[in-house]
C-alpha cells in the first residue's frame, strides 16, 4: 500500500476524474469553462493528459450541457458533465428531470444512461441570489436521480469514482466554499465509497445533527463548542441524500433522543422535510421517545441577497447551531 | 431525377409510406377498439414522404427521433412492425413507451418527448457521441414547426455548429402547431433561414414529394457523414387531420385543407413509380395486401404478449431509490 | 343577491379570469394556445370580449412566456400566462424561482410583480410521463412564490380573483382531470377567497386527511366508504399551499389523532414532509399524543410511464386511500 | 458623421465614459478598502462605448438591462452616481442589489441576472409592456458574446420578432467569456447574422467607436420606436482584464491584449472631440475633476446612509410565506 497524500477537496474531485478516465475509454467531459483555471475549475489538466475528444469547452447553454449528456449515453459514452454553479439546476431541469431521471425507467432500464452532472453548490459564499441555490430539493424530487454531496476531500474522492462507475444518472454536488480550504490526509491507493451509507463524523450521545456538505463543517465547530458544555453532538454526514441511509438515522436519533436537521437550502419544502417523514416511516415509535421536537436550521424563505455579508448571515452558523441545541437541553 | 435513383430505394421508400399510412389508420381502429390506451389519436396521415424520404438514406446505426405525430412511419428507419404494435398496445416487453413514445435502440431510435423539442437536444447528445467515437454515424432530429420555436431546438444548433456535429435538423412544417398557424409564431417566410443564425446551411423542400426529401437529405447526410456539420431542412407539408382527432379545428381557412389534400404524397408518388414503371397496378395491389396481413399478424402476435402490469413496471424500475 | 349558478371547473376560471379583467384593463393574458378551443383551453371568449391586446397565443416558449411576465409586470401590466401543463414549470423554472420568487425580494418590494403563472397538473389522467408531472414541491421551495391548488369551481374561481388582484407572483394550479367533470352551484355574484385558509370539505373525528386539488375528491369518496365502516375522516383541502394554513391542520389533528397526507407528486421530496416539519413546528407536543403514526400516500418514486391505465395507478386511488385509513384503526 | 450629432449629446457622452470609467476605478477601490464587500471585481474599462452610445439615443423612460460588466456604465442612462454607489456599497435603501446587480425604476434599469441571458427575457417582457400599453418606449438588453448563445435569449428573439416588439438586443462582444474565445462557441464569424434567423436586422459596428454605436443604434432605436419591430448589433469590443481580477488569462494569444487596447474607446473619443473642438483640453480637465469630486461626494454622502443589516432585509422581505 501507497502512502497517503495529502489534498485538497477540489484536487481529491480531479483525481477521481482522471483516475476514472484513465480506466475507461469511453468518459468524456463537458462544461462550460473546463479547460481554462478559475475558481470554479475542477478539471485542470485534463486536456492535457487525454485531448480535446477528452473534455470541451461549451457554449453557456447548460440546457444543452445536459441534454447533449443523456443523447451521449444513449450512444455509448459515459458523460461527466458539469453546470458551473448548482444555481443552474432550474435551467436544466428538464432535462435532469425527465430526460436523466424518468425516461430510462420507463424504457425499463433497457438500456444503461451512464451520466454524473457535477455542479457545485455556491451557496454562503457571497455569490449572491442568482448564483447561491442550494437546489437538492430540486433533483431529490425526481425518480430516478441519485443525489450525492461530500463534505471532505476523502468522501469527494471515493464517492464521485463510484458515481461515475454506475450506470445511470447521479447528480454529484461538491460545494464551491470547501474546494480549496481543508486538506486532508487520504490513501494514495485507490479506494471507493457506496452510495446510500452516511457517515458519522462525528460520535456522540446527546443529540444527532443530520446534516450534509459544506453544513458538516459547521456541526462539528459547533458540536466542539457544545463539547465545552456538556453536550455531545453526534454529527451524520449523509453523503447521499439519494440513496438515503435512514437506518443510520434512526439508529442514532434512537440513541440520542434528540435530533435537528441542518442545511444550507431554503427552509420550505427544503430536504430536511423528507428526511423527518423517512425517518417516521422508518421508526414511527421513535417520536413519541423523543426527548425534545425535532428542529431544523436553513437559509430563511427569503431570498438570498446579492450582498456577500447579509447572504452568509443567511446560512446556518456555527453560532446558530450552537445557540439551537442547547436550547434543546 | 427519379432515374437515378436506386430502384430498390424507390420501392423501399413505396413500402415504407404506405405501412405508415395503413400504420396511422389502424392506430385509429386500435384506440377505438380498446387494445391500446384510449388515447386522442394526433394522426399524422399525409406527412410520411418527410420521414420516409430521409431514413432512406440512413443507416441501423444511424440515430433519429420524429414526431409524436409522425411515429408510424418509424418502420423506415427498420423498427419492425411487431415492435411498433407492441409498443403501440403496452406489451413491448423492454419497457412501456407506448401512446406516442417509442424507442428501439437497436434501431437508433430515441424516444420523444413530451416536453417538446428537449429531445433533439438528446439527438444532439447521440450526434455528440458519434463524433467521439470516430465514428461516422449521423443523428436527425425531426421536428413540428411550432415546436421549432422551442429554446432546447436553439440550443442544439449552437452545439451542433460550435463542434461541428453529424446531425440534420428536420423542421417537419405541417402549417400549424395546434391552433397556431405557423405565420404567427415565425418572422422569418423560409423556415430553412432559422439556420443563417447558426452558420449552417438550410433547405426548404416540397415535404409532400418523397423524392425531392430524399435528395435534399442525401446531400446534407453524406456532408455530415463527411465530418462537415449540420444542416436543416424545412420541410413543407400539411396537417390534414385536428391537432387531435375530434378537435374543432376552427382556425383553418376555409378551403385549406381540400387544396392540400390534392398534394397528398402518397398517390403522388404512386403515379409517379407507375409512369416510370417501378411498380404496376398488380405490384400495388400485392404490396397492399401484404402489408395489411404483416400488420394483422403483427396484431395477433403482440396480443399474445402480456400487457405491461403495475407490478411489473414497478419490479422493472430495479428499486425506488 | 342574484341568484346562484350551476358551473363547471373551467367555467368557474374562465369567469374568474374575464371578471378581474373587465375590471382592471391591465391584466393581459399569454401563452400556447390560449385562443382556439382545446381540452386544456380556460380563455375562450376573452379575444372576442378584450381583443388582440389583452390576448395573445404564443410561440412555444415556456421559459419565455414566464420570463417575459416578469418583465411586463416590471413595466406596468399585470400578466396572467400560461403553461399548458404543469409538468412544463421545469422548463421555466430558472424564471420562476429566480426571476419571480427571488428578486423582487431582494429589490425589496421596491416595485410591485403582479405575475399569475396559471398551469394545470395533468397528473393521473393518461397523459404519459412527461406531461404528468405535478410539480409543487418545485415552485413551493422558492423564496416568494405562492401556490394555489383549487379542487372545486367555487374554489378556483374565489382564489382566481384573490391572486389575479395580488401584487405579487402567484402559481395558480388548476388540475387539467377537474376541467370539465364536476358542476357545482356557486354564487353569481362577486366573491373572493382569502389565500391561506385551507377548507374543511368533510367534518369528521377519527382522522385526518391533509390534501389538496384532485386528491380532494378521492379522498371525500374513501371517507364516504371510511364512514359506512365506522370511522369519520375530516378532510382538509389546503387550497393555497404557501401560505399552509398549519393552524387548521394542528387543530384537526389535535382533534382526530391521526394524520395522512395524500398528493399526487412523487413522494420523495414531495409536499407531505414539508406539512410534517411545520406540523412539529407549530405544535412540538402534539406527535407524542397521535393514536397512530402519519403516514403519506403518493405516487411512487418511480417515473408516471406513457401508459394511460398504468400512470392511472401509480396515483393514489379512493382504494387506496380506503385500505391505508383502515390500517390506521 | 460627428458633425451631424448635436453638441449636447457629444457632451453628454463623453461626460457618460469618463464617469464609467472613473467609476470602474473606484470600484476596484471600494473593494479593497471594505466598502462593498470584498468580491472579485469584473472590469469593464475600456467597454463604455457600448451603453454610452446606445443610451444617448434612450430616454428616461425607456427599458434597459446591461451586464454585470458594464454597471459601470449605468449614469448614462440616467441613474445617478449617488444611486451607483449606494447600490454598490450596499447602502441603497430601496433593496439590497449590490455587487453586480444594480436596479433603478425610475429609470427603467432592469436588474441583471446572475444566470447569464434570463434578464434579456425581462427586457423582452418591458418591450412587450411598452408595446400593449399604447407608449413609444423601447427596450435595449445587451448581453456578452458568450451569453448570446443562451436559450434565453433566443427565446427572447422568437418573441420580438413574432410580435415586432420595441426592443434592441445587443451583443456586447469582447471577444471572450471566461477563458473561451467567441470563435470557439460560434460558427458564425458575424454575430449579428444571428438575427437573420429569426428574421429582423442585425448589424455589426466598432463598438470602440461611440459615435458608430450612436448612430447605428439611433436608427435601430428610432426604428423600433416607430413599431418595426427588433433589431440586433454586435458592437465589437475587447475585454482588456481578465474574467475577473486575479484570473491568469492563460487563454489570450500573446499581444493581442495590447493591440486592443491602442482601440480603447476613451482616448480615442477624446482626440475627436478635441480635434473638432468640441472640448478644450481645459474643459476636459475640468470635467475630469467634476466628475472625480462628484463621485467622492456621492460615496460620503453613501457612507451616511445605514448599510443594510440583516433584520432590515428580513423586514424588507414583508413576511416569509
Ligand atoms: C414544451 C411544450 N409546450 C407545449 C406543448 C403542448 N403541445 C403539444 S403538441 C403542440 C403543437 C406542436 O406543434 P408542431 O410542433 O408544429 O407539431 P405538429 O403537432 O404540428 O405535428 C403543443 C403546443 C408541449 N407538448 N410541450
Ligand atoms: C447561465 C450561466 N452560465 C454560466 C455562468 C458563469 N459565467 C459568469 S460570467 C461568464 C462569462 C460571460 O461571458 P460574456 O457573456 O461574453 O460576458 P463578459 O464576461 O465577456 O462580459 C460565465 C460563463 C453564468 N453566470 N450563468
Ligand atoms: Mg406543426
Ligand atoms: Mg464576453
Amino acid at each position: 500500500m501507497a502512502a497517503n497524500q495529502s489534498v485538497t477537496y477540489v484536487e481529491a474531485i480531479n483525481q477521481a476524474i482522471k483516475e476514472e478516465m484513465r480506466r475507461d475509454e469511453d468518459i468524456a467531459v463537458w462544461g462550460v469553462d473546463v479547460i481554462g483555471d478559475f475558481e470554479v475549475t475542477t478539471t485542470l489538466g485534463i486536456l492535457e493528459e487525454f485531448g480535446e475528444h477528452r473534455i470541451m469547452d461549451t457554449p453557456i447553454t447548460e440546457e444543452g450541457i445536459v441534454g447533449l449528456a443523456a443523447g451521449a449515453a444513449f450512444a455509448g459514452l459515459r458523460p461527466i458533465v458539469t453546470l458551473m454553479h448548482a444555481s443552474f439546476v432550474p435551467l436544466a431541469l428538464d432535462a435532469l428531470f425527465l430526460k436523466l431521471g424518468c425516461n430510462y425507467q420507463e424504457w425499463g432500464y433497457a438500456f444503461q444512461l451512464p451520466v454524473v452532472v457535477m455542479t457545485p453548490v455556491s451557496s454562503g459564499i457571497g455569490m449572491g441570489a442568482d448564483l447561491a441555490l442550494s437546489p437538492e430539493a430540486l433533483v431529490v424530487h425526481s425518480p430516478g436521480l441519485k443525489v450525492v454531496m461530500p463534505s471532505t476531500p476523502y468522501d469527494a474522492k471515493g464517492l464521485l469514482k463510484t458515481c461515475i462507475r454506475d450506470d445511470y444518472p447521479v447528480i454529484f454536488m461538491p460545494h464551491l466554499g470547501l474546494y480549496n480550504d481543508n486538506k486532508q490526509e487520504i490513501p494514495a491507493d485507490e479506494y471507493t465509497i457506496p452510495l446510500g451509507k452516511a457517515d458519522i463524523k462525528r460520535k456522540g450521545a446527546d443529540i444527532t445533527i443530520v446534516t450534509y456538505s459544506r453544513m458538516v463543517l459547521t456541526a462539528l465547530e459547533a458540536s466542539n463548542r457544545l463539547s465545552e458544555e456538556g453536550i455531545e453532538a453526534e454529527v451524520i454526514d449523509l453523503r447521499s441524500l439519494v440513496p438515503l441511509d435512514i437506518d443510520m438515522i434512526a439508529a442514532s436519533v434512537k440513541k440520542t433522543g434528540r435530533l435537528i436537521i441542518v442545511h444550507e437550502a431554503y427552509k420550505r419544502g427544503g430536504f430536511a422535510g423528507e428526511i423527518l417523514f423517512r425517518l417516521i416511516e422508518k421508526a414511527p415509535e421513535l417520536i413519541k421517545t423523543l426527548k425534545h421536537d425535532i428542529k431544523r436550521l436553513t437559509a430563511p424563505n427569503i431570498s438570498l441577497p446579492h450582498t456577500a455579508y447579509l447572504e452568509k448571515q443567511m446560512i446556518p452558523q456555527v453560532e446558530d447551531i450552537f445557540r439551537t441545541v442547547k436550547e434543546m437541553f | 431525377m427519379i432515374e437515378q435513383v436506386p430502384k430498390d430505394i424507390l420501392q423501399k421508400m413505396y413500402r415504407d409510406m404506405v405501412t405508415g399510412r395503413k400504420l396511422d389508420e389502424f392506430f385509429l381502429k386500435l384506440a377505438a377498439s380498446g387494445d391500446s390506451d384510449k388515447d386522442v389519436p394526433h394522426r399524422g396521415a399525409g406527412e410520411e414522404a418527410v420521414v420516409v424520404g430521409i431514413c432512406a438514406n440512413l443507416r441501423k446505426d444511424d440515430y433519429i427521433k420524429v414526431t409524436t405525430r409522425t411515429r408510424h412511419c418509424l418502420t423506415a428507419k427498420g423498427m419492425s412492425i411487431k415492435d411498433v404494435l407492441a409498443t403501440k398496445s403496452y406489451r413491448d416487453q423492454r419497457g412501456v413507451g407506448g401512446h406516442c413514445n417509442y424507442y428501439d435502440h437497436e434501431y437508433g431510435i430515441i424516444p420523444y418527448s413530451g416536453t417538446l423539442g428537449e429531445d433533439v437536444m438528446v439527438a444532439t447528445g447521440a450526434a455528440l457521441a458519434a463524433k467521439l467515437r470516430n465514428t461516422d454515424r449521423v443523428a436527425v432530429a425531426i421536428y413540428g414547426d411550432a415546436s421549432g420555436n422551442r429554446p432546447s431546438i436553439h440550443s442544439s444548433m449552437v452545439f451542433a455548429s460550435a463542434w461541428k456535429l453529424p446531425i440534420i435538423f428536420v423542421i417537419q412544417n405541417n402549417q400549424y402547431g395546434m391552433g397556431t398557424s405557423v405565420r404567427k409564431s415565425y418572422a422569418i417566410e423560409d423556415l430553412s433561414d432559422r439556420a443563417k443564425g447558426f452558420g449552417f446551411p438550410g433547405k426548404t423542400v416540397d415535404g409532400n414529394d418523397v423524392l425531392e426529401v430524399y435528395e435534399v437529405s442525401k446531400a446534407f447526410i453524406e456532408r455530415a457523414r463527411e465530418g462537415n456539420g449540420p444542416a436543416l431542412i424545412a420541410a413543407e407539408t400539411y396537417r390534414l387531420y385536428g391537432h387531435y382527432e375530434g378537435e374543432g379545428q376552427k382556425y383553418r381557412p376555409e378551403g385549406e385543407a381540400e387544396e392540400w389534400s390534392k398534394k397528398d404524397p402518397l398517390p403522388r408518388y404512386t403515379k409517379q413509380l407507375l409512369d416510370m414503371n417501378v411498380l404496376t397496378k398488380s405490384d400495388i395491389e400485392k404490396l397492399d395486401h401484404e402489408i395489411e396481413a404483416e400488420i394483422e399478424e403483427s396484431m395477433n402476435f403482440a396480443r399474445s404478449l402480456p400487457k405491461w402490469k403495475i407490478e411489473d413496471y414497478h419490479k422493472n424500475c430495479i428499486a425506488e431509490l
